[in-house]
């Protein structure tokens, strides 16, 4: 049998884990697992960038006397920067779903927008309208912002 | 400087006096000064009212590559005069005693006289607007202005200027989009490009223009069905404010109406475009809209138990017969249609400040407490008895020449079924003004009415002013058609042939001197047949009996309540909620797209959406 | 090379399926940090060590790391089928506050 | 409820393989293997001469596209913030989970060192070499780490790392401006390029990378140790 | 550029406005262990120096010019792109972060940082003239932005922030394999250079679906329609300093992004017909959504939605009309929204909590009736202008989808003067005795400093409406400047035209 030529086979790769990662955004209910989801894509992603870059029979970009020919040496300072950024999104990301979690006791995306939706609503005061009206749901752990709040400024 | 940039800076001067001084006591009195003043500058412009000539204002503006110019012709003086006269007897009225209660029940007086003063000026702008762009600023500056105006009350008013304003922007977004349109075909703002490219335009362009800006200056003029608006805003202004938009306000609409689709696009075009299917063209459509717009306010009019709410659905009818007269088309029509502008002005203002007299004493305008006031305050009443009489358009006053005119060009011009519909209204006008009169100053006064006095001078003084205008136009038309004369030939209308006393035509003319000697004479005839019987004898207004038994002094007799309800019943169902549900059915549907957009947004799947619409939007690119 | 990529990018896909699907949150970060060792790899292949050590070192590492640690302090870090469960837990106790509310 | 979730869910599968169906004939169009390199020609023709770097990765991350790894340490500087804004400091009494037990400890004691080498090897030679600060960066981080696990217990020291985290990164842009204020262009690499390949060469870009690798060593050793100092569910 | 006309010292200046936000922001928390004073004023010091710096540059610019970061001569070096148009956005974004600065006492210094960090971002999307360049500063911008949001440590903004990390990551991973798709055509990442090919290389499917991605992407920022359901719940949730900075500068930069990429890159069919459509869904949905809000906050989000909408609409015009409207409109709505939300810090709840708030605060309340009426474009107040822009931009293309825009539009407004105006009367109601107040409370008078604020940005559009003569004669100019792709290719590769 003879196998797919390995560009093609790359591309699918790189392409496959864009759609996966997205699909699992889209469909994921925990948070965690979306986080996840994203750090494939981006994965997948930089895999699409380096790409852009190959050479058939040359080699990295590292001099080393002989003169051959060199793949192309931006993508990868370009993916190089683009891991980075991810994994600070990833943190960032990370912490804020430990205080979501601590706030709402849930990681369920759609349990989260519809607590977020009635929070703003009683915090402005008003009533969602009988049409926008959700199971009322109280927090289930009384979250300490305040004492968040006052740390978090000295600091 | 010409003569029209100063009246233009002194008005803008009087915007800044009555910011300044206009919470002093004197600030009211200064600024009816100022109005004289401005009146004093448009008389120095009545060459222009009567040579039809054009002045030019020094200082033209280009922003955005858009010039804008202002010029004042005979038309534009002519609405300014009734503009400024209006806000001087207004200021005048609320000078004196009526601005000392206003300011003691906690009203903001002083904002009363900036926004009377900010509606001058911004009216003065549009009527001396020389381009489209400065027909639309004047336009955007005269509706803000009388938000201003009709929102200060507070309360209902709020609500009623809130439907205003909503109202005002639908309109001016049509005139905006008219605009853009002319702008599209004539390559620029200008009337002269718009007018060398009208020919040119195709029939459905021509609908498109007539409709946009149609529909646009309507609403504000309050024709069918746009009309649901102006009654209730006008009503709830404080009385002199009330007066001055009833006389002036509305007309703005009228005004860019003739500018644009009279003076500009010709009726003759406007003629020309039919409407499938139908025996209507472009002008008889503008006639029963006209009509309509009397007929339907008017019975609604007559349901009204409130003065003020009265005299504003009829100011609205009264609108029709100008756009009638005008949609007539020859010389006696838009005489009268015009003519029918200031008569109008006069008694309806005469009429507001008559009711906002009684207002003033009484505490009330509801037709069913009060009564028998014609023994408390005479003059008010007289002054009513004149306006009615011009609303109703009976001789002697002026009302009646401007409507026997337009009727007389109804027929000639053969659209008797519009003439017909034009009697409807005034049929409904006389038993309706009927009804005011009577609640108000007939019949018998009431317990708590006892000790009401007529009201101070600076209050009666204005209404006099007004009636005796209404009495002396109504014997002597020539004084009004003269202005109107040159109008017609700045607008390159037929020019109506006019006397003194009225009109002289090849079909029979009407002198009103005559009129009104064979009509005193009349009355004195009977007055001596009356007196010199000797039979008279002078009845207390409390002395009478019902059913054969005398009632007693502290019973009060007065037919008020439930007035006309036989004729109620037959054509209640007629008008009842008349477009009511178009106002309604615009606003759920609002509300049901508005409460689907906030639920789009609140329970949001974002990254779907996002997904689904790369998805989409590629799989689009690919396949194109 | 052919039979190389095709094998790694298969493990790839198949790890980065299994991310979505594995019930425990466990076993899904570390799919995803065999998906990031796979693609670094693939880096290799590609000529490119640089991106290929800090795509293990931060990926499969240090971001993996990172992860875990928020696993532990969410709580979630247990063997058994943890993530979903829990969320259902938590949604059971949704319709149960709703019930007394409502 | 339950099957508009589910229907929603088969919507987002079938967009989801759209996508892919999308981006497969995209991809189609590309030939594998061929870049055009319009940059990228011209950066291996001139870069060594120009930034005597023998890692042309490390020239164009550090020389040609400098900016880009100035925004980027920025991010994780940002993401370190915020996460520390987020987090906050821990309490007091908060409770900690135990200590490794000794292998751990000792292990993490020895580990120490070794790492912290490492890294400083990876980032110095990241010009000649694969590797550098990134790389460098992370092994300093776990270096750090390390023995964090090892003895929960110890306090974190969030200064230190705050300091070093600012001065590295200043000490990036500050390179950057001292060519600013020789009147040259804003990064412009100086000092004499050297021997290329050698330790000592590609001028100011060693020192660079050096800033960088502290910089990414602090910012992941700061947000591991925040996440850290959160105290666990009770579960 | 002939280095005959400026001094080369003067023109590099210009990074600083990207380079020193970046260095204080790093050695704020150094400096923070030494003097908390210090820390509070070095913000705005630092920014007062780029501004000054870009005024002197926006003094001796008479054309474009550009720089070659680090000297690598372009394409292989990161070059900044400076006219008037990236000058004009790199001083207003330096402006608005220095008012919108937060002052109060108790900011901590990881909020001092994280607003520096978002001013150099700016500069940086407003200057940078590289893709990936602008990829960076974007993924920097969001950042810092998550950070803000969440800054005001509640459980409710800790929930927006995060479902607006998530949502923007995915916009940025589309990005990232939209620049990857464009690298892998063309090999080359230069804005300029990339004008140069695109006629022959990106006028095809692959350059119509990289600017999709990208535009997605970026639309996060941008408050582009179907992405942009984050807005409510973030500027309701964040503070109102922040949620001004987001809706009135970032997205604004979002939008100057697209647009350099629409102009200079992607100039098809395709994409204009995309803005245009997602245009005018943005419009409809933020002004009926906003015409039913029932709080302050998020009937200001979603008029912000339906705004940028409109810029949307008007950068989707083809050629120098477009730009003219479009900047118009985005420079107006940058002035006036920011001001109403300094306004809605203590006026964000329940509208009808604001009954009779005019006695409590009348300076707000005027303000808020002036922005009103110049949102809604009542002449002569600067909305109109650029409403009449917009309109005339749009009537002269003819085409029937233009002119739904356009009718789309006007309606819109007469939604938006509805629901203003029936706040600007809940604001003046007078309060009976019978009637109960708002909900808990009687509305809160406005924070001295918040007032000063947005007082300011009133005299700023007052002072428009005075100047408007030559202040529309300079932005038709830059708009020129910027809408000409031969300078910025001349400019960017003065030898040779490749």
């Amino acid at each position: 049998m003879s196998l797919p030529e390995p560009g093609m086979t790359l591309y699918a790769g790189a392409i496959g884990l864009i759609v996966i990662g997205i699909a699992g955004i889209v469909i994921s209910k925990n948070l965690f697992r979306i986080l996840l989801a994203l750090v494939i894509a981006e994965a997948g992603a930089n895999m699409m960038l380096v790409l852009a870059g190959f050479r058939f029979e040359a080699i990295a970009p590292i001099i080393t006397g002989q003169g051959m020919p060199m793949v192309d040496p931006v993508p990868q300072a370009m993916v190089l920067t683009a891991i980075v950024i991810g994994v600070g999104i990833q943190a960032l990301a990370l912490s804020l779903i430990m205080r979501v979690y601590k706030a709402y006791g849930t990681l369920d995306m759609r349990v989260l927008s519809r607590r977020l939706e009635q929070d703003i609503s009683n915090d402005a005061g008003v009533s969602p309208g009988s049409s926008e009206e959700e199971p009322a749901g109280v927090r289930p752990l009384p979250s300490p912002m305040g004492v968040i709040s006052k740390q978090g400024a000295d600091a | 400087m010409t003569a029209l940039d100063h009246l233009l800076l002194f008005s803008a001067a009087t915007v800044l006096l009555a910011l300044l001084v206009g919470q002093r006591p004197y600030g009211g009195w200064l600024s009816t000064v100022f109005y004289a003043g401005q009146f004093a500058l448009l008389m120095q412009l009545a060459g222009v009212g009567y040579s039809g000539g054009i002045i030019v204002s020094s200082f033209s503006l280009t922003v955005l590559d858009h010039t804008m110019s202002w010029r004042f012709d005979a038309l534009s003086w002519f609405f300014a005069v009734i503009t400024i006269g209006a806000a001087l007897l207004a200021s005048w009225y609320s000078a004196g005693a009526w601005g000392k209660k206003f300011r003691a029940d906690g009203g903001n007086i002083g904002l009363l006289h900036l926004a009377l003063a900010l509606n001058v000026f911004s009216m003065l702008l549009l009527l001396a607007s020389g381009d489209f762009l400065s027909l639309f600023v004047g336009w955007e500056l005269v509706s803000w202005a009388s938000f201003l105006l009709m929102v200060m009350a507070g309360g209902a008013a709020s609500r009623a200027a809130l439907k205003y304003v909503t109202y005002a922007m639908a309109g001016a977004m049509a005139i905006f989009a008219g605009m853009a349109l002319a702008y599209h075909y004539a390559g620029s703002l200008q009337y002269l490009d718009f007018v060398s490219v009208l020919p040119l335009l195709s029939a459905s362009q021509g609908w498109m223009l007539v409709a946009l800006f149609g529909c646009g200056f309507a609403v504000k003029m309050g024709l069918l069905p746009f009309h649901l608006w102006q009654a209730a805003a006008y009503a709830e202004t404080p009385g002199p404010g009330a007066a001055f938009l009833g006389a002036i306000s509305s007309r703005m609409g009228l005004y860019a109406i003739i500018v644009v689709l009279f003076q500009l696009i010709g009726l003759i075009p406007i003629e020309a475009l039919k409407i499938s299917f139908t025996f209507l063209d472009g002008q008889s459509l503008l006639g029963w809209v006209a009509a309509f717009s009397i007929i339907f306010p008017t019975f609604t009019a007559l349901r009204q138990n409130d003065a003020r709410m009265l005299l504003a659905w009829h100011g609205i009818g009264q609108g029709g017969y100008m756009l009638l007269g005008l949609a007539a088309g020859d010389a006696l029509g838009s005489a009268g249609g015009l003519m029918h502008v200031f008569n109008h002005a006069t008694y309806q203002a005469a009429l507001f400040f008559s009711v906002f007299a009684v207002v003033h004493q009484t505490g009330t305008s509801d037709l069913n407490k009060l009564g028998g006031l014609i023994t408390r305050m005479p003059i008010s009443f007289l002054v009513m008895l004149v306006g009615i009489i011009g609303l109703a358009g009976m001789p002697p006053m002026n009302g009646f020449v401007s409507k026997w005119m337009v009727y007389r060009s109804l027929m000639l011009e053969g659209m008797p079924l519009l003439f017909v519909a034009s009697v409807i209204g005034t049929l409904g006008t006389i038993l309706s003004v009927y009804k005011l009169i009577h609640n108000m100053f007939l019949g018998q006064l009431r317990l708590e009415h006892q000790n009401v006095r007529e009201v101070p001078w600076s209050m009666v003084a204005p209404m006099v002013i007004l009636a005796a205008i209404v009495l002396i136009t109504g014997m002597m038309p020539g004084l009004v058609l003269e202005p109107i004369a040159s109008v017609q030939a700045a607008l390159g209308l037929p020019v109506v042939n006019y006397t003194l006393g009225g009109v002289d035509m090849a079909s029979g003319a009407l002198d009103m001197i005559w009129v009104c000697g064979i009509l005193f004479g009349g009355f004195a005839i009977g007055a001596i047949l009356f007196y010199s019987g000797g039979r008279t004898q002078h009845i207390h207004q409390l002395d009478n009996y019902a059913g054969g038994h005398f009632l007693t002094a502290d019973t009060r007799y007065q037919y008020s309540d439930n007035f006309y309800a036989g004729l109620m019943r037959v054509i209640g169902p007629m008008y009842r909620y008349s477009f009511q549900w178009l106002e309604n059915s615009i606003h759920s549907v609002t509300g049901l797209l508005g409460s689907g957009m906030k639920s789009w947004y609140r329970n949001a799947q974002p990254s779907f959406y996002l997904l689904a619409t790369a998805v989409l939007a590629m799989a689009w690119v690919v396949v194109l | 090379m052919e039979l190389l990529t095709l094998l790694i990018v298969f493990v790839m896909l198949v790890a980065a399926i299994s991310v979505l699907l594995l019930r425990n949150m466990i076993a899904a970060l570390a799919a995803a940090s065999v998906v990031s060792l796979a693609v670094s790899i693939i880096f290799v292949v590609l000529r490119a060590p640089d991106v290929a050590m800090t795509e293990a070192a931060v990926g499969a590492g240090l971001s993996s790391l990172i992860l875990a640690l928020g696993l532990r302090r969410l709580g979630l870090w247990r063997l058994e089928r943890g993530g979903d469960n829990l969320l259902l837990k938590h949604r059971g106790q949704d319709v149960q506050e709703d019930t007394d509310h409502g | 409820m339950v099957e508009r979730r589910s229907v929603r869910d088969l919507a987002a599968l079938l967009f989801a393989g759209g996508l892919a169906f999308l981006l497969l004939v995209i991809g189609a169009q590309f030939v594998f293997g061929s870049a055009p390199m319009l940059i990228g020609q011209e950066i291996l023709k001139a870069a060594p001469t120009e930034t005597g770097a023998a890692n042309i990765v490390t020239a164009v991350v550090l020389g040609y596209r400098g900016i880009d790894t100035l925004g980027e340490i920025a991010i994780l500087f940002t993401a370190a913030t915020a996460a520390g804004l987020v987090l906050g400091k821990r309490r007091e009494n908060a409770r900690r989970d135990p200590d490794g037990g000794f292998i751990l400890v000792a292990s993490a004691d020895l580990l120490f060192p070794l790492l912290l080498v490492v890294g400083f090897y990876i980032i110095l030679h990241g010009h000649v070499t694969p590797g550098g600060g990134f790389q460098g960066g992370v092994i300093l981080a776990a270096a750090f780490f390390i023995p964090l696990l090892a003895r929960p217990g110890t306090p974190v020291n969030h200064g230190g790392i705050s300091l070093l985290e600012g001065l590295a990164g200043a000490a990036f842009i500050i390179i950057g401006l001292v060519s600013l204020y020789q009147g040259h262009e804003f990064l412009r690499p100086m000092l004499e390029k050297g021997q290329l390949g050698s330790l000592i060469s590609a001028g100011t870009l060693p020192l660079l990378y050096l800033a960088v690798g502290l910089k990414v060593g602090a910012e992941l050793a700061g947000l591991l140790a925040h996440i850290a100092d959160v105290e666990a569910e009770e579960s | 550029m002939n280095p005959a006309e400026m001094n080369p010292q003067d023109m590099h200046q210009i990074v600083l406005t990207v380079v020193l936000p970046l260095l204080a922001a790093f050695l704020l928390p150094v400096f923070g262990r030494i003097s908390m004073t210090f820390t509070r004023y070095l913000g705005p010091i630092v920014l007062l120096i780029g501004l000054l710096s870009t005024y002197v540059v926006w003094g001796e610019m008479t054309q474009p010019y550009m720089i070659a970061i680090g000297g690598f001569a372009p394409p292989t070096g990161i070059v900044f792109y400076i006219d008037q148009l990236s000058l004009l956005f790199t001083a207003l974004v330096l402006l608005m972060s220095l008012l919108l600065w937060p002052y109060h006492r108790d900011t901590s210094v990881r909020e001092y940082s994280l607003s520096l960090l978002l001013a150099g971002a700016a500069c940086g999307l407003a200057l940078s003239g590289d893709l990936f360049n602008i990829y960076v500063f974007y993924e920097l911008a969001s950042v810092a932005s998550f950070g803000l949001v969440a800054a005001i440590a509640s459980g409710a903004a800790y929930a927006a922030a995060i479902r607006y990390l998530i949502i923007s990551g995915f916009g940025s991973v589309l990005a990232l394999t939209g620049i990857a798709l464009v690298y892998t055509q063309t090999g080359t990442l230069n804005l300029a250079q990339l004008a140069l090919l695109a006629p022959e290389q990106l006028s095809n499917i692959t350059g119509i679906t990289a600017f999709l991605l990208i535009l997605l992407g970026v639309g996060v920022k941008a408050e582009l329609f179907p992405v942009n359901t984050w807005v409510p719940e973030v500027y309701a949730t964040a503070k109102k300093r922040v949620s001004a900075l987001l809706a009135g500068l970032v997205s604004k930069l979002a939008v100057l992004v697209l647009v350099r990429l629409l102009v200079l890159v992607f100039q098809t069919e395709q994409a204009l017909q995309i803005m245009l459509l997602l245009g005018v869904l943005g419009v409809i949905s933020g002004e009926l959504a906003a015409w039913r809000a029932k709080d302050m906050s998020r009937m200001l989000a979603y008029s912000s939605i339906g705004q940028l909408g409109m810029v949307f609409i008007a950068f989707s015009i083809p050629g120098e009309a477009g730009l003219y409207a479009g900047i118009a409109v985005a420079l107006h709505h940058l002035l006036v929204k920011p001001a109403l939300f300094l306004l809605a810090e203590r006026w964000g709840k329940s509208l009808e909590g604001l009954r009779g708030a005019a006695r409590v605060s009348p300076g707000g309340a005027m303000l808020f009736v002036l922005f009103a009426l110049s949102l809604v474009g009542v002449p002569p107040l600067p909305g109109f202008w650029a409403k009449l822009l917009v309109v005339m931009g749009l009537i002269s293309q003819g085409a029937a989808m233009y002119s739904v825009a356009l009718a789309v539009i006007l309606i819109a407004t007469v939604i938006e003067a509805n629901y203003f105006f029936r706040l600007a009367i809940t604001l003046y109601a007078k309060t009976e005795a019978g009637e109960k107040t708002g909900e808990e409370t009687e509305p809160k008078a406005h924070a001295r400093l918040d007032i000063a604020t947005s007082a300011l940005f009133g005299a700023a559009l007052i002072a428009a409406v005075v100047f408007i003569v030559p202040l529309g004669q300079q932005l038709k100019d830059t708009a020129s400047q910027a809408a000409n792709v031969k300078t910025y290719i001349s400019t960017v590769f003065p030898t040779d035209g490749r």
